[in-house]
């Protein structure tokens, strides 16, 4: 423990620290001689790019998985960790990156799953107080929602709550959150925040994953930063700049500007979306995006940006209004939409992006086999060819084109979702949401090939909860609420202010 | 937990696609067999019975084969066997009444076909799960033949017609020739042409697939009528070679098909497996089943012996082949 | 007049039970009643023909003619029948309980027994032979082949070589024959427990270029026309028809409160080359037996 | 968060499947068309006949919750019921014979359920594989033969009525009755809506889904050997094909009921409803004396009809 930080005079002696931590799946090494150490009330932040270890790390921790070496102690105190059950006796509570929620069960009962008030038949569940109890955990947290909502209703920021819900019930000492705000809105993620200071204020320790490098800052005691399985470094946030803290996470330096070479004169007009109306809860959807234009399409989540995204490619029926793609009319299924050259990248790339049991390779060239293979016969090389060009363009971190892509990190699985479309060569690139659980070397990356793109005559509609990367990115913006267009804001008008003022219900 | 720790001691991927390993250890299996009634029965290795070995495994072949592209795609099709018995019925009829094997050949695909593409439907544009749509399919078509036949037999077709199913040709049955021929085929279109890929696509995840731009519908609907019309490539053979039809001879089809797949390595979970493979699990099986005719084991033991060697298969399948959690 | 009799059989698959409903329909017509056909849908399936027959004791028809899908496994179906004082005639297989008004069936031992001492005798009573089974535990498979063994008993020249069931199916009995062609070179008789199972054998033996003497049993039109052009040697006329309409016969009679016959064994018939005529036709033009001609069968 | 509180409450109407319209529609037109169909005598015969099915389908419903299937129902309830048959004919003794069906039942439970669960066998493989072993075991014991001759105090369980009630009906009630207890108001209920719905959340809460899942199985296999007492019982004899392809009656009572293959969405009630649809559709239809070609294919046409129906009211 060479290099950890000097500590607390108040706690001389970690509350759980974890020594010499490796883990190694097949053809990644995915933690290697990891050592971390937790402080009781601490908000302790855990940085690296995708793929760098910081959930397998947090999965070892909660004795989800195994690690193929290491030793945990508890308070000084040598302990195993070998199971779930071994974790949560320690106090660990894990809010995952992955929901562990079950569809069809409600909202209390996946709180305390396997942790129910018994009923006074053996066996059975006592309903009244599994309500009453979870209506409370759901008040600590600021969640109004009636607890006998089954969870397959929720959306995904209210998944998320829940989630968290269930990590607070178990009164834990050891809270880790593997990335939190992803899914939510900024009203969650206040509440959030604000439950993060009183628990800290009772004492739990919080370790807290995030790619979003003003939370570090806002919430964080202590960083550690992991590259490529291995820990970089341990710091506290008043000792470092947010470049240096990338310049560990990436090991070079990241310009996190995104600097846009902005379009003077766009260009002609590609998509131009009259009246739109679809049973998904969207109505009267006007929309124009020009070549080597960037377009914002933002507001709160649950304005329905994924439903118009969603219309426009032809996934969901639409009920009126009319789509103009490159001067023709458009309508049917998202085939025709994509043979147009229209790219969705979607909102969820586990489930609507990605054929998880599939190759990378298989995945980057499945939206561009009539392109690569006009003849109608596909060659197994010509694929690979293309792929790994790909893998090198956007980086991809594979051990090879035949890897598994269920088995990336998520960062990387979004990049293979990105890259088919490349292959495919599309002309309008709708991203929903692209960056979300996107480390920031990624994630500019991401932003520097989309300014490629439209700078090469393609135009992007992108969809974003972050504002401040629609501010920086985009020529222009529309602003959605409940399910309309509430307005528009032109380069010059196109600020955080101006987007919330316009998203918020009766601004 | 066990079971992700569990996935990460397996070996990495080795230069050999994990198919093509898949395979070997299959054909290893099957060659294990041979040499086991080989050993214990002298007519095993006589020419004539293997050629009678692969007519026979030609049928479930033809069978499974169609049903492999719909289990690629995560769906299944229980209504084969009942495909088979009525476009038997409806093509022997048709060669009565006119005489023409060729139309009867043309009857039986078609039949084949549009109750394949009629499964196809349901799934798609009802969106009615393969395994429910095509058990009621399975039903109508048994009603359908039971009403058309009457109890009845067709029998008695012409010589030329029963080449097809009992003939030789250079010393080998022809159904063997349509059974390479069949292979070639399928194996072709699964693994080299973008329709192949497509499918395994769906079958991987229906809907990126769809977000991908894989008209997903079109091609459930091919994947159905293709499987139909090799049910009805598998009723021509089998009226040619029994030269009669009944109503009831679908019933025995359906699961040796289904297990040939399976033992063939393709996934019910859609997105992984072979048409060879199919091949060589029907080639299994019936070596299985004639090994124990010629041994003269009861035939009390065959839905025994059938059963474990499925989970056998399948089981080392799983062992040998790493997958993502 | 008008009665309805519900006529059981067990499935629709086989042509020898659509002989016997031809048979019954026949008769009822003749004597202005009433059939109602009951069918399991799956093929001799127990629990429904258990659930057919307490539907049909609520709808009460005026009488049943009924052919058990398993002869122990239906009795308590039949006590139903009996309980709900419906006049019932069993048809086909012999079932182990309950009361009928009549028995009208044909003797499958002695079926067995006569077709393989016809192929015996044209053997010359020597030989390598082969039996083809039926469905293993069904009355009629093994009444019949046990009548195939008596006869093999009787003629010491004769060498049983195998006996495996094809489940009265066509397709089973072909590869069964066609594994057994493996394993034994000289094949020259082939006792088929059934009319398909005996065609099948014989595209068997075709596919192979050999040649056996092959019997059936049941007197399908196809065996009949396989008799004719010389394929098959013998076919045991099971005559469905008969059963049906003598079936039907008796239990329309009883209604009117005329004699009935309380059991007609139908005699076999070998139907050879030289017999075929009269089986040689539509179902429906066949005659059923006279109430006295069937007196006769009866006092055997 | 008010944008996100307008939570649709889950309403009553859109979770009844196609099945109850249909059942009501299948009675309406019976009731108008087949003479007899409403007499006690005849609902009574429709429901004990149903008993046998839903001894199996409501278990199958919790298996198909785990995104599992158990194929090999039919033909361990084949296997139970000669155990039922042998053992009682052997003791004389009902309640040995139950227990002998019990044991085998349970045992070919627990090996689906060690297959599925420890082996990773897909379920589909491993219950075809069972249902073979089953089929064979069938026939090996009893040669092909029926078994007969065994003890009037197992035929009695069909025939005798408790307070007027036939008792197999009875069964079917408690059945249900502990089943819906079962699964909606204990833990173990709990768990098998996440052995379908997340399996990782099991996990993670510290508790083997494998042991769930064997004991899901295992529950199955041994209602197969309830149902096979109730299934010698009505024949009074022990058959070695009695109950094969039941299992397939049995799914496609849960699909019709509503139950999806999916993310752990089942409905013990509908699958209820599911049985009874298909009794009510076979009686009525031998009421009426239809062909039995139509028979055949009605149940097809009903199962397919059913979950059009659900469809379309899902995506409405
Ligand atoms: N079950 C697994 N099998 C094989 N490889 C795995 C598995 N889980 C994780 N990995 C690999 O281990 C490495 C670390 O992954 P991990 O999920 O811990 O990254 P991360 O830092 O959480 O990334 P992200 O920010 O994208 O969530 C990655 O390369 C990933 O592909
Ligand atoms: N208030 C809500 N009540 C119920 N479900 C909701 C609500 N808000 C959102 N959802 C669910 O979350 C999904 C995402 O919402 P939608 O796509 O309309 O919003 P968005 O503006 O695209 O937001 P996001 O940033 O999450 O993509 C919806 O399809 C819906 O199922
Ligand atoms: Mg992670
Ligand atoms: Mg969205």
């Amino acid at each position: 423990m060479s290099d950890a930080l000097p500590v607390e005079v108040t706690s001389p002696t970690p509350l759980l620290e974890l020594r010499g931590i490796s883990k190694e799946f097949p053809g990644v090494k995915a933690l290697d001689d990891v050592s971390f150490a937790i402080y009781p009330g601490e908000v302790h932040m855990l940085l690296g790019e995708n793929g760098a270890g910081k959930s397998s790390l947090m999965k070892v921790l909660c004795g989800a998985y195994r690690a193929d070496a290491g030793e945990f102690y508890y308070k000084g105190e040598k302990v195993a960790i070998s199971s779930t059950a071994d974790a949560q006796k320690l106090g660990i509570a894990v809010i995952f990156q992955e929901f562990s929620l079950v569809p069809y069960l409600d909202i209390a009962q996946n709180i305390f799953l396997g942790r129910e008030p018994k009923g006074r038949i053996p066996g059975t569940i006592a309903r009244s107080k599994i309500l009453a109890d979870a209506k409370h955990v759901l008040d600590t947290i600021g969640f109004d929602i009636d607890p006998s909502t089954t969870v397959d209703k929720l959306g995904v920021a209210q998944q998320q709550m829940v989630e968290i819900a269930k990590a607070i019930s178990q009164n834990a000492r050891i809270l880790v959150m593997d990335e939190p705000t992803a899914a939510l809105s900024d009203r969650e993620t206040e509440l959030l925040f604000a439950l993060i200071a009183r628990l800290k204020a009772d004492g739990v320790s919080i370790v807290y994953i995030s790619h979003r490098m003003a939370e570090v800052f806002a919430l964080g005691d202590r960083i550690t930063v992991l590259r490529d399985g291995r820990r970089i470094d341990g710091v506290r946030p008043a000792d470092v700049t947010p470049d240096q803290l990338v310049r560990m996470m990436v090991g070079r330096n990241v310009d996190m500007t995104y600097p846009r070479n902005f379009a003077d004169k766009p260009g002609e007009l590609l998509l131009e979306v009259k009246g739109l109306t679809a049973s998904t809860g969207i109505s009267d959807i006007n929309i124009e995006v020009r070549r080597g234009e960037i377009v914002g399409l933002c507001g709160l989540v649950g304005s329905g940006r994924s439903e118009v995204a969603r219309a426009i490619f032809g996934a969901d029926p639409t009920s009126s209004g009319e789509i103009i793609f490159d001067g023709k009319s458009m309508s049917g299924e998202p085939d025709l939409a994509a043979r147009r050259g229209i790219a969705l990248i979607p909102e969820s790339r586990k489930s609507e992006g990605l054929a998880l049991l599939r190759s990378v390779s298989d995945n980057l060239v499945v939206s561009a086999l009539k392109k690569l293979f006009p003849s109608g016969l596909f060659d197994q090389r010509g694929a690979q060819r293309t792929s790994d060009a790909l893998i090198r363009q956007l980086r991809i971190a594979t051990p090879s084109a035949r890897q598994t892509v269920g088995l990336l990190s998520g960062g990387n699985q979004q990049k293979v979702v990105i890259g088919k479309w490349l292959a495919a060569g599309s002309k309008l690139f709708i991203f929903d949401e692209p960056t979300r659980g996107i480390d920031i070397g990624a994630k500019s990356e991401i932003f520097a090939l989309i300014d490629r793109l439209v700078a090469e005559g393609a135009a992007a509609l992108m969809i974003s909860s972050e504002q401040v990367e629609i501010c920086h990115v985009c020529d222009r913006a529309y602003v959605m609420r409940e399910g309309r267009i509430a307005g528009h804001l032109t380069r010059n008008e196109l600020t955080e202010e101006n987007i919330v003022r316009l998203g918020m219900h009766h601004a | 937990m066990t079971d992700i720790s569990k996935d990460a001691m397996m070996p990495p991927r080795s230069f050999l696609s994990q198919d093509a390993i898949q395979m070997f250890y299959r054909l290893l299996a099957a060659l294990l067999i041979c040499a086991v009634l080989a050993v214990l029965s002298d007519s095993f290795l006589s020419l004539g019975n293997i050629l009678n070995v692969l007519r026979q495994a030609s049928l479930t072949f033809f069978i499974a084969s169609g049903l492999t592209l719909v289990v690629l795609t995560a769906g299944l099709d229980l209504s084969v066997g009942a495909n088979v018995a009525l476009s038997a019925c409806i093509a022997g009829t048709v060669i009565h009444k006119t005489g023409s094997p060729a139309l009867g050949i043309l009857t039986g695909l078609a039949c084949g076909g549009i109750v394949g593409l009629l499964n196809g439907v349901m799934v798609t544009a009802l969106r009615i799960p393969s395994f429910i749509a095509t058990y009621g399919m399975l039903w109508v078509l048994n009603g359908l033949t039971y009403w058309y036949m009457a109890g009845e037999t067709l029998h008695g077709f012409p010589a030329g017609f029963r080449q097809i199913g009992s003939g030789y040709l250079f010393g080998l049955p022809i159904p063997v020739y349509l059974l390479l021929v069949f292979l070639g085929i399928g194996t072709l279109f699964a693994q080299r042409t973008i329709w192949g890929q497509e499918i395994y696509a769906i079958g991987a995840n229906p809907v990126a697939a769809r977000l991908s731009g894989i008209p997903v519908a079109r091609r459930l609907l091919l994947v159905y009528a293709v499987s139909g019309t090799m049910a009805g490539l598998a009723s021509i053979i089998f009226l040619s070679r029994l030269n009669s039809a009944e109503a009831d001879i679908g019933e025995s089809l359906t699961l040796p098909a289904i297990a040939a797949v399976l033992i063939g390595g393709t996934s019910l979970f859609g997105g992984v497996g072979t048409v060879f493979g199919t091949f060589i699990g029907a080639l299994i099986l019936t070596l299985v089943l004639n090994g124990m005719n010629l041994l003269s084991v009861s035939a009390n033991w065959q839905p025994l012996v059938t059963g474990i060697i499925v989970i056998l298969a399948v089981w080392l399948d799983m062992k040998t082949r790493r997958r993502a959690q | 007049d008008g009665e309805t009799i519900a006529v059981f059989t067990k499935n629709q698959t086989n042509p020898f039970f659509q002989t016997v409903r031809v048979g019954a329909d026949n008769m009822a017509k003749t004597l202005n009643a009433k059939t109602l056909q009951y069918i399991p849908t799956k093929p001799d399936s127990i629990p429904e023909q258990l659930s057919q027959i307490e539907d049909v004791v609520v709808k009460k028809p005026s009488a049943i003619v009924f052919t058990p899908v398993d002869y122990k496994a239906m009795v308590p179906g039949v006590e139903k029948i009996n309980e709900a004082k419906i006049p019932v005639v069993n048809i086909t297989d012999r079932s182990a309980g309950g009361k009928f008004l009549s028995f009208v069936g044909a003797d499958d031992y002695s079926l067995g027994l006569e077709t393989a001492r016809f192929m015996l005798k044209t053997l010359g009573g020597k030989g390598n032979i082969v039996i083809i089974e039926g469905v293993k535990g069904s009355l009629t498979n093994v009444d019949r082949v046990r009548g195939f063994n008596d006869a093999l008993k009787e003629n010491a020249g004769a060498k049983l070589l195998a006996s495996q069931p094809g489940n009265y199916q066509r397709l089973q009995a072909l590869q069964v024959m066609e594994n057994l062609m493996q394993s034994n070179s000289q094949i020259d008789g082939v006792l088929a427990a059934n009319d398909a199972m005996a065609v099948g054998a014989i595209e068997a033996l075709d596919g192979a270029n050999r040649k056996a003497q092959v019997i059936g049993i049941n007197g399908t039109k196809e065996a009949i026309d396989a008799i004719k052009s010389g394929k098959l040697l013998a076919s045991g006329d099971y005559n469905g028809f008969a059963q049906g309409c003598l079936g039907t016969m008796m239990a329309i009679r009883s209604l009117r409160n005329q004699p009935v016959i309380s059991e007609i064994v139908l005699k076999p018939t070998v139907i050879t080359k030289d017999n075929y005529q009269p089986f040689d036709v539509p179902l429906e033009q066949r005659t059923c037996p006279t109430f006295e001609e069937a007196s006769k069968l009866g006092a055997k | 968060m008010r944008e996100a509180a307008v939570v649709s409450q889950p309403n009553p109407l859109q979770r009844i499947p196609g099945v109850a319209i249909v059942l009501v529609l299948l009675i309406a037109l019976f009731s108008a068309i087949a003479p007899g169909f409403l007499s006690v005598a005849n609902l009574s015969n429709v429901l004990v006949q149903s008993t046998i099915l839903t001894m199996l389908a409501l278990p199958m419903t919790l298996i198909i919750m785990t995104e599992g299937l158990d194929l090999s129902m039919g033909a361990v309830l084949t296997l139970t019921s000669l155990c039922v048959a042998i053992v009682s004919l052997a003791t004389h003794s009902m309640l040995l014979g139950l227990g002998a069906g019990l044991l085998v039942g349970a045992a070919f439970g627990i090996a689906n359920g060690w297959l599925v669960a420890i082996l990773g066998i897909p379920p589909f493989v491993a219950t075809l594989g069972t249902l073979g072993m089953a089929q064979g075991l069938s026939l090996i014991v009893s040669d092909g033969q029926s078994v007969v001759g065994i003890p009037h105090s197992v035929r009695d369980i069909y025939s005798s009525t408790l307070l007027g009630i036939p008792v197999p009906i009875v069964m079917a009630l408690v059945t249900y009755a502990a089943f819906h207890g079962l699964l909606y108001h204990t833990r173990f209920g709990t768990y098998i809506f996440a052995l379908g719905g997340n399996r990782e959340a099991l996990r993670y809460a510290g508790l083997s889904p494998n042991k769930l899942l064997i004991a899901v199985y295992a529950l199955g296999g041994a209602m197969a050997g309830i149902a096979g007492l109730l299934m010698t019982a009505r024949m009074n004899s022990g058959h070695p094909t009695a109950g094969l392809g039941l299992e397939f009656d049995a799914i496609a009572a849960v699909a019709v009921g509503g139950t999806s293959f999916e993310r752990g969405n089942g409905w013990l009630l509908g699958t209820l409803l599911g049985v009874i649809a298909v009794g009510v559709l076979r009686n009525g239809l031998n009421l009426i004396s239809m062909p039995s070609s139509v028979q055949v294919a009605s149940v097809g046409i009903l199962v397919i009809v059913a979950l059009f129906l659900d469809g379309l009211r899902s995506r409405a």
